[in-house]
């Protein structure tokens, strides 16, 4: 979630339900398909001239794209605990920088089908009494089922390339996502893990100030579990990263529950 | 004075002058046939009874018999003449009728009768097993090939109201000789006919192997059936066709020349029909039909979402209209497209027919709340919808009485659907532990049927997941560890499984550590660990991995706790999983040794001991091996486990150690 | 205007042109023959069908001896004696008035009416209590039929009155073919002659082509008779 | 018949670029990938079928087996028409129609579809049905029947379509070109069934205009034609029994049907004098009235004279009763025109040739003589005395039969869909719900 520009967009989910904010995602979308709708700010949509001319042409020889394997700290139960760095430097006179702390829990994790879910919670945000959580859906960048471009959540290619780049380690995966329209044929054996976790609904604080309009562009380090995020919303501060590592939840070792559902 | 006719009429029934008997039993049935009214008025006369007298009676010639018979049959058209007739034994005597005369009319009329009753009885009252009804069935098979308007067909569809009776009387109507005639009247030109012999062979085939070898056994009723379930004159005739080919295709063998011979070819033709029907109004149990379908199919089960069926069915369930069987069929039928599916249980939400599913949890009928039941456990599998729609609806006090019906499979759906809310995310999980349900699961787990047991424990281990102590304080307190020793040591093995889960859940974070020895009196470690030596060998991987991660949460903790690990006897057994062939009781195996070496401020000695112990079982090499594993996650642990290992040799260094994880 | 405007662009096809058209056309005297004896069975006519089969060499394609009772039942409707056909509908399958209940209203309809034409308003008023009100009870959806039969009791000549047409031969036509109808499907033989469906077909082509083209049309069925539209 | 020379579509159209989107794409026959950027709406690409579905057809299918669904499976399929522009997916644009594969909505003229069906993906087939009779449009997925999708379709010409939007989307349509080698997935012959036993209960659920509420027409209509063809007993029994007394066969038309059948037999004898007395007696007047059938049968007689070896009498005849009645082409007395009047003196030639032959039946115009010529006469002759006497030569039956048959088949040839699938023959003939199958 994000320091909204306008005062909070979302109604709590009792008064509205998750269909109406889907139905809205939707027709959103379509009308942004169709093109009946403004697109998204200029800016954030021109893709650089290197992603535009790289992009047309397109890989002669038919390439194999392999998912990345599971990773241990996306299993449900896992907590990622961190801060996010809100920067309004563009919207206050006085240019101020808020730090919430937030913490993450991993409730679901298909790698099947690249997909993981769980709740996000942010507490000590300005004038903000209580924590504000909020339940997320992640779509893992495995080539199969989602690639490196957005294919939806007004984002576009231009906006999807900016983002990553602002990964270290996605700069030498960089020139392959472009050549073959956002899939890597090397994510395999990289060890990193690239997801884009998109807020659903708020389970706690609906009525707060804050919006999820937009997403999390997120790079994880398979072994040690520390992740960094950046948050994509064209309609709100830009350059708001996030940044967590994974919290163990023994003294001194690494601690694992677990659920079955029946 | 009408009242005067009428008595003045039943009275003739009894005359010595048999055509003013006659003349009286035609008057009456020509009052009766269709005047509910009339039917009321004669039976207050006692009209019946005299009816049947003439049924009876051996002097009684055709013509009196014949309009006897229609007369009886008339009134059993109505519920309370149905009543008065069952009262004076008339079906007996119709069936006395049917089986001796010789005369075709008597016959005919009979039958008819015969029919009359059985369309109006709610339930099969008809027992061809029993006497006197023994003789009729080969009678009633003879009818069949009447040429006769409606003969062939009331005969069909007594013999179809026969078999569902159960499975014996469909065996005797099979063995009288049914099947052949009845195939032969499909390919009548005359619609009734076909209709009425198309629902006798679904209730013939309806559950039943036997009998539906014994149709397929003619060639042709492949190929009409699929004929029909196309160019079927209405709905209806589709729907029944269809229902026998999803009986019959239970039972074909696999191996059939051209595809449609096959079961899944058969399935694969039905399945549209089926769905193409669930948008007609139709009294029928569409839905019910296709759950059957589809039900142990997750191929199936594909087809059908693509062909839109979830759509349709939440249509149906919104239709307040829809009888309850159709509606039951329709939650039975979602339970099963849900179960593994989210897409479809969004498909659901969005149709914003939850409503319906959890005021159905409690409909005054059992069959209808067990369908709402298995419908919301499919939907819960959903973690959104748990975080999200299922929050908000009162679920735990519907399900937890559904626990109580009595009914195993009922309790064990409730359960499961519980099982699923009481995961920590779960927004109902405070509704749930407000009804006490982990005392509630906690007595379940104690129950002789095996079923209850699993979920009982199975529900545990779910609340126990990133439970706030007192909330395992509570599981504690309810679940005697007497009790997990005996589970520990059930004759089910997913029972053993889920209470290593439930232990798993019960160790994780130190905080409850100290708690949970206390409750099994210092006794878990080595209770896992025997669980694991006694079943060795055939012990399943999901056992072994819960019990090491008993081990790795155990060992997450103090130094105190470390130690008490290597004490258990489990090191050699750690070191022995490190082989196991499942890459995740692999992966268990080596966070236990990560964790064992981890060295924390002040308890760098008693690290270095633990390390030299498990050096000494040969963990370094096996370290070595794995970091060549073909499993990257256990490949990614070994090389961290091995990194702290050396980090501990230059000297124990606790920063070095920290490096070596994070 | 709207409808010269239309005109306008339409095709025009002269009398003669279409004469010409109708003159191609064959219609072979075998298919009619066929056609009228359809019909003729289907409604029960077996004495027409009969001698139609002696004059014509058409076969009738059924067993004329089966659908005696069908025509027994059809002439006795048709002559007024509504009881005598219920009688011989119940012989025939009980089912049918069972089951059919409007079919079976409206026989009771036609038996009150015939009392009513006989004048024997007595036997008429018992009957309409015995009967025809409790099935208002029963059958609400035949509740407003009931009401208006029943109105037939209150008026001095039921002739003059707005129910006239309860009264008339047609009445009696309706109903017998109706109940012809409800036999033939407890037969699952067809119930509907083919003869209705050239007239329809008929209706509905020249409705079609109304509108590209103007031509002589038939709007008299019975008569035929061409008649070309003055858009000229 | 119009609609078999309407070219039907067969491929992708790849004959002119319309549209510089159609570089994203390559089309080989009815086969298409997309290999575009795919990273914007503004690089939607579709292509259309080479021809549009003929406008007669009334129930066109064709169907798309997807390939693959590249990287986000944005395809759609349907139906556009040759003005909408082919860098938009079908159903954005107004007069085009699409199911989409990423969402399974139907779109049609606008960016916001309407929740219409599953999704759809790699190995799924799509089978689509453009019904002119209802116009509507309507899809199945791997046979699965999903309902109408487009209501009031009506664009006369519309083209089978197919977009796409992002890469690696690939198509492989089948337009039923070649059945033998490659058949349709889906049962179209069932589709059609369907559809017409709609089309059939629709033309059936209207009632029968009647002039009064107790008119008996199909009743009236059979007994006319009984009595028109004199089947008197038949007719006698239907006014009877169906007409309730309601009609009676004249006495005056079972004479006057007799008489005619007399002339009938007279002419077919050659006995002309007969035949024009009993013409005289049933029709009076009509011989003066009608110098044309008059002269025909007086030439007819000339000629029966010759037959008869009465060469000189004949002569007689020619000069005094035939050759007058010659029409003379001015559209006088004879009422014929020029065409006519050339008829009539070809006949007389023919006639007066019979004179030059020792057997005029072997002569070149001996065909005057022959049963043929006669009853062709005859049937004239029969013709103008019902004219004559205000009926039409045909019973209302016949008339109907003939004016539906007409009206038919001016509607085919006129192509509407509908009438494509009908005829007089089978409806009269056969039971609807087993017509046409």
């Amino acid at each position: 979630m994000t320091a909204s520009l306008r005062s909070a967009a979302e109604a709590p989910r009792s008064t509205q339900p998750l269909r109406g904010q889907q139905q809205a995602a939707d027709i959103n979308r379509r009308q942004r398909l169709s093109g009946a709708a403004s697109p998204p700010a200029g800016d954030t949509c021109t893709e650089p001239a290197t992603a535009t001319c790289e992009v047309v042409q397109c890989p002669s020889t038919p390439v194999r794209y392999f998912s990345p394997p599971p990773c241990a700290f996306l299993r449900p139960g896992q907590v990622f605990a961190g801060r996010q760095r809100v920067a309004h430097s563009s919207h206050s006179p006085a240019p101020k920088q808020e730090n919430w702390s937030v913490s993450a829990t991993i409730t679901q994790y298909d790698p099947a089908s690249g997909y993981v879910a769980g709740c996000m919670e942010a507490s000590h945000v300005p004038d903000m009494p209580s924590p504000v959580t909020t339940f997320f859906e992640g779509e893992i960048i495995d080539n199969q089922h989602n690639t490196f471009f957005t294919a939806d959540w007004e984002a576009c290619p231009g906006t999807d390339i900016l983002h990553w780049r602002k990964f270290e380690p996605f700069r030498e995966l960089y020139a392959e996502v472009v050549r073959h329209h956002g899939r890597c044929p090397s994510l395999a054996s990289h060890p990193y893990v690239y997801m884009r976790w998109k807020e659903q609904f708020f389970v706690q604080g609906s009525e707060c100030h804050l919006t999820i309009q937009g997403f999390y562009y997120l790079c994880m380090n398979r072994v040690t579990g520390a992740m960094t995020g950046f948050y994509f919303d064209p309609s709100s501060s830009p350059d708001q990263k996030l940044e967590m590592s994974a919290v163990r939840a023994g003294l001194a070792g690494f601690a694992f529950p677990h659920y079955e559902l029946a | 004075m009408a009242e005067v006719a009428r008595q003045q009429l039943v009275d003739r029934l009894q005359s010595d002058d048999s055509a003013s008997r006659l003349q009286a039993l035609r008057c009456i049935k020509n009052c009766v046939i269709g005047n509910r009214r009339q039917k009321q008025h004669y039976i207050h006369l006692d009209a019946v009874k005299l009816l049947v007298a003439v049924l009876a009676s051996p002097t009684a010639d055709a013509a009196q018999l014949v309009q006897a018979a229609a007369a009886v049959g008339s009134f059993a058209a109505s519920k309370e003449g149905l009543l008065s007739v069952i009262h004076h034994r008339g079906l007996l005597h119709l069936l006395k009728v049917l089986q001796s005369s010789e005369d075709v009319k008597v016959v005919e009329a009979a039958v008819r009768a015969v029919k009359s009753v059985c369309r109006t009885a709610d339930e099969p009252i008809l027992d061809v097993l029993s006497p006197p009804s023994l003789g009729v069935l080969p009678r009633l098979v003879s009818l069949l090939a009447s040429p006769t308007s409606n003969v062939a067909e009331s005969s069909a569809a007594v013999l179809a109201c026969c078999c569902d009776r159960g499975r014996e009387q469909q065996n005797a109507v099979a063995v009288a000789g049914a099947v052949q005639p009845l195939v032969a009247l499909l390919a009548s030109q005359q619609h009734s006919k076909q209709e009425a012999a198309l629902a006798a062979l679904a209730a013939l085939s309806s559950g039943n192997a036997a009998t539906s070898e014994d149709i397929l056994e003619h060639a042709s009723v492949l190929s009409s059936l699929l004929g029909a379930i196309k160019r079927g004159r209405s709905p209806h005739t589709r729907f029944v066709a269809a229902v026998c080919l999803v009986n019959l295709s239970q039972h074909i063998p696999a191996l059939g020349q051209e595809e449609l011979s096959t079961p899944q070819g058969l399935q694969q033709a039905v399945l549209p029909v089926l769905v193409q029907l669930l948008d007609a109004d139709m009294a029928e149990n569409v839905p019910g039909a296709l759950c059957q379908l589809v039900e142990h199919s997750a191929e199936l089960q594909l087809a059908a979402a693509d062909a839109d069926a979830v759509a349709k069915l939440c249509a149906i369930l919104r239709q307040q209209w829809r009888a309850p069987p159709v509606v039951e069929g329709a939650l039975r039928c979602l339970a099963a497209l849900c179960s593994k599916r989210e897409e479809q249980r969004r498909q659901v939400v969005d149709a914003r027919v939850l409503p319906v599913v959890v005021a159905a949890l409690s409909h005054q009928s059992l069959p209808m709340r067990a369908a709402a039941c298995m419908c919301m456990r499919s939907l819960s599998r959903s973690t959104k919808l748990l975080r999200g729609h299922l929050g908000d609806v009162q679920l735990a006090a519907p399900l937890l009485a559904l626990v109580d019906e009595g009914d195993t499979e009922v309790a064990a759906q409730a359960m499961g659907t519980l099982t699923n809310l009481a995961v920590d995310f779960s927004a109902v999980k405070e509704q749930l532990l407000a009804h006490d349900g982990v005392a509630r699961f906690a007595a379940l787990a104690d129950s002789m049927q095996p079923v209850l047991r699993l979920h009982g424990v199975w529900g545990l281990s779910s609340v126990a997941y990133m439970a706030a102590p007192e909330v395992k304080q509570s599981i504690a307190h309810h679940l005697p560890w007497s009790s997990v020793v005996a589970l520990l040591e059930d004759s089910e093995p997913e029972v053993r499984e889920k209470v290593m889960l439930l232990l798993r859940n019960m160790l994780h974070s130190e905080r409850n550590i100290e708690a949970v020895l206390t409750w099994s009196c210092n006794a878990l470690l080595e209770a896992a660990r025997d669980v694991l030596q006694r079943s060795e060998g055939q012990a399943a991987a999901e056992l072994k991995h819960h019990a090491l991660y008993v081990v790795v949460n155990m060992a997450s903790s103090t130094a105190a706790h470390k130690e008490a690990v290597m004490q258990s006897g489990w090191p050699p057994l750690l070191v022995q999983q490190l082989r196991d062939e499942n890459e995740q009781v692999r992966e268990a195996a080596v966070w236990a040794i990560i964790n064992l070496t981890w060295s924390r401020d002040g308890d760098a000695e008693e690290t270095a001991v633990r390390v030299q112990q498990l050096r000494l079982l040969g963990v370094e090499e096996e370290l070595r091996r794995l970091e060549q594993d073909e499993c990257i996650a256990v490949k990614e642990r070994a090389s961290t486990a091995l990194d702290q290992l050396r980090a501990l040799e230059g000297g124990g260094d606790d920063d070095v150690a920290m490096e070596a994880v994070v | 205007m709207a409808r010269r405007a239309e005109a306008g662009n339409k095709k025009r096809i002269s009398a003669e042109e279409w004469q010409r058209k109708l003159r191609e056309v064959r219609v072979a005297k075998e298919d009619m023959n066929r056609v009228v004896m359809n019909f003729l069975v289907t409604e029960g006519y077996v004495d027409a069908a009969r001698v139609f089969e002696r004059e014509s060499r058409t076969a009738p394609g059924v067993d004329l001896e089966q659908i005696t009772d069908r025509m027994e039942i059809r002439k006795a409707v048709q002559s007024g004696d509504v009881e005598q056909a219920i009688e011989r509908v119940n012989d025939l399958d009980p089912e049918i008035l069972e089951q059919g209940h409007e079919l079976f209203f409206h026989l009771q309809q036609q038996r009150l009416i015939e009392l009513i034409r006989q004048g024997q308003l007595a036997e008429a008023l018992e009957y309409a209590q015995e009967y025809l009100a409790p099935r208002g009870e029963d059958h609400p959806e035949l509740l407003q039929d009931l009401e208006r039969t029943a109105a037939l009791l209150v008026f001095e000549d039921v002739g003059s009155s707005p129910l006239a047409d309860l009264m008339d031969v047609a009445q009696r036509q309706k109903t017998a073919s109706e109940l012809n109808a409800a036999i033939l499907a407890s037969q699952s033989q067809e119930a509907e002659p083919k003869l209705p469906n050239l007239l329809k077909l008929l209706m509905w082509a020249q409705k079609q082509l109304d509108e590209k083209a103007v031509y002589p049309r038939v709007d008299n069925l019975v008569t035929a008779e061409l008649h070309v539209d003055g858009g000229n | 018949m119009a609609a078999r020379q309407q070219p039907v579509p067969s491929s992708w159209d790849m004959s002119s670029v319309r549209s510089p989107a159609q570089r994203y794409l390559s089309v080989d026959g009815c086969r298409v990938k997309y290999i575009g950027p795919g990273s914007a709406d503004r690089d939607a690409a579709a292509v259309r079928a080479n021809h549009p579905v003929p406008s007669d057809c009334p129930i066109y299918y064709f169907e798309v087996e997807v390939v693959s669904r590249g990287r986000d499976g944005f395809i759609g399929i349907g139906f556009s028409t040759a003005e909408v522009k082919l860098d938009r997916l079908p159903g954005w644009e107004p007069h085009s129609y699409g199911y989409h594969g990423d969402d399974g909505h139907a779109f049609s003229g606008r960016g916001t579809g309407k929740a219409y069906g599953p999704h759809y993906t790699t190995g799924d087939w799509i089978g689509v049905v453009l019904n002119r009779i209802e116009q509507t449009i309507s899809f199945t997925k791997k046979g699965f029947e999903l309902g109408v999708a487009f209501e009031g379709v009506s664009e006369d010409r519309l083209f089978p379509s197919v977009g796409f939007r992002t890469p690696d989307e690939e198509i492989v349509a089948n337009f039923g070109c070649d059945l033998a080698t490659r058949p349709f997935k889906g049962d179209v012959e069932w589709l059609k069934q369907e559809a017409l036993q709609r089309l059939y209960s629709s033309i059936l659920a209207a009632p029968i205009p009647r002039a009064g509420k107790d008119q008996n027409v199909t009743g009236e209509l059979v007994f006319g034609y009984l009595q028109h063809h004199g089947y008197w007993d038949t007719a006698a029994a239907v006014a009877r029994d169906v007409l309730g007394g309601a009609a009676a066969v004249s006495q005056q038309d079972v004479q006057n049907m007799q008489v005619r059948q007399q002339i009938d037999e007279r002419v077919q004898a050659g006995d002309i004098d007969a035949a024009l007395a009993l013409t005289e007696q049933v029709a009076p007047g009509l011989l003066a009235g009608n110098p044309h059938i008059h002269f025909r049968l007086q030439c007819q007689k000339f000629a029966e004279m010759i037959k008869a070896g009465l060469v000189a009498d004949a002569i007689d005849h020619g000069r005094s009763h035939v050759v007058p009645l010659v029409s003379n082409g001015s559209g006088g007395g004879g009422g014929g025109s020029a065409a006519a009047a050339a008829a009539e003196r070809e006949l007389l030639e023919d006639a007066t040739a019979l004179l030059a032959y020792e057997d005029p039946t072997t002569g070149p115009t001996g065909y005057m003589l022959l049963p043929g010529h006669r009853s062709e006469l005859a049937a004239a002759l029969n013709r103008a005395i019902l004219a004559h006497s205000g009926r039409s030569e045909d019973s209302a039956l016949e008339c109907l039969t003939r004016q539906a048959t007409a009206v038919l088949q001016e509607l085919k040839r006129g192509g509407n869909p509908a009438s494509q699938m009908l005829d007089v023959q089978t409806l009269l003939l056969e039971a609807p719900d087993t017509a046409g199958g």
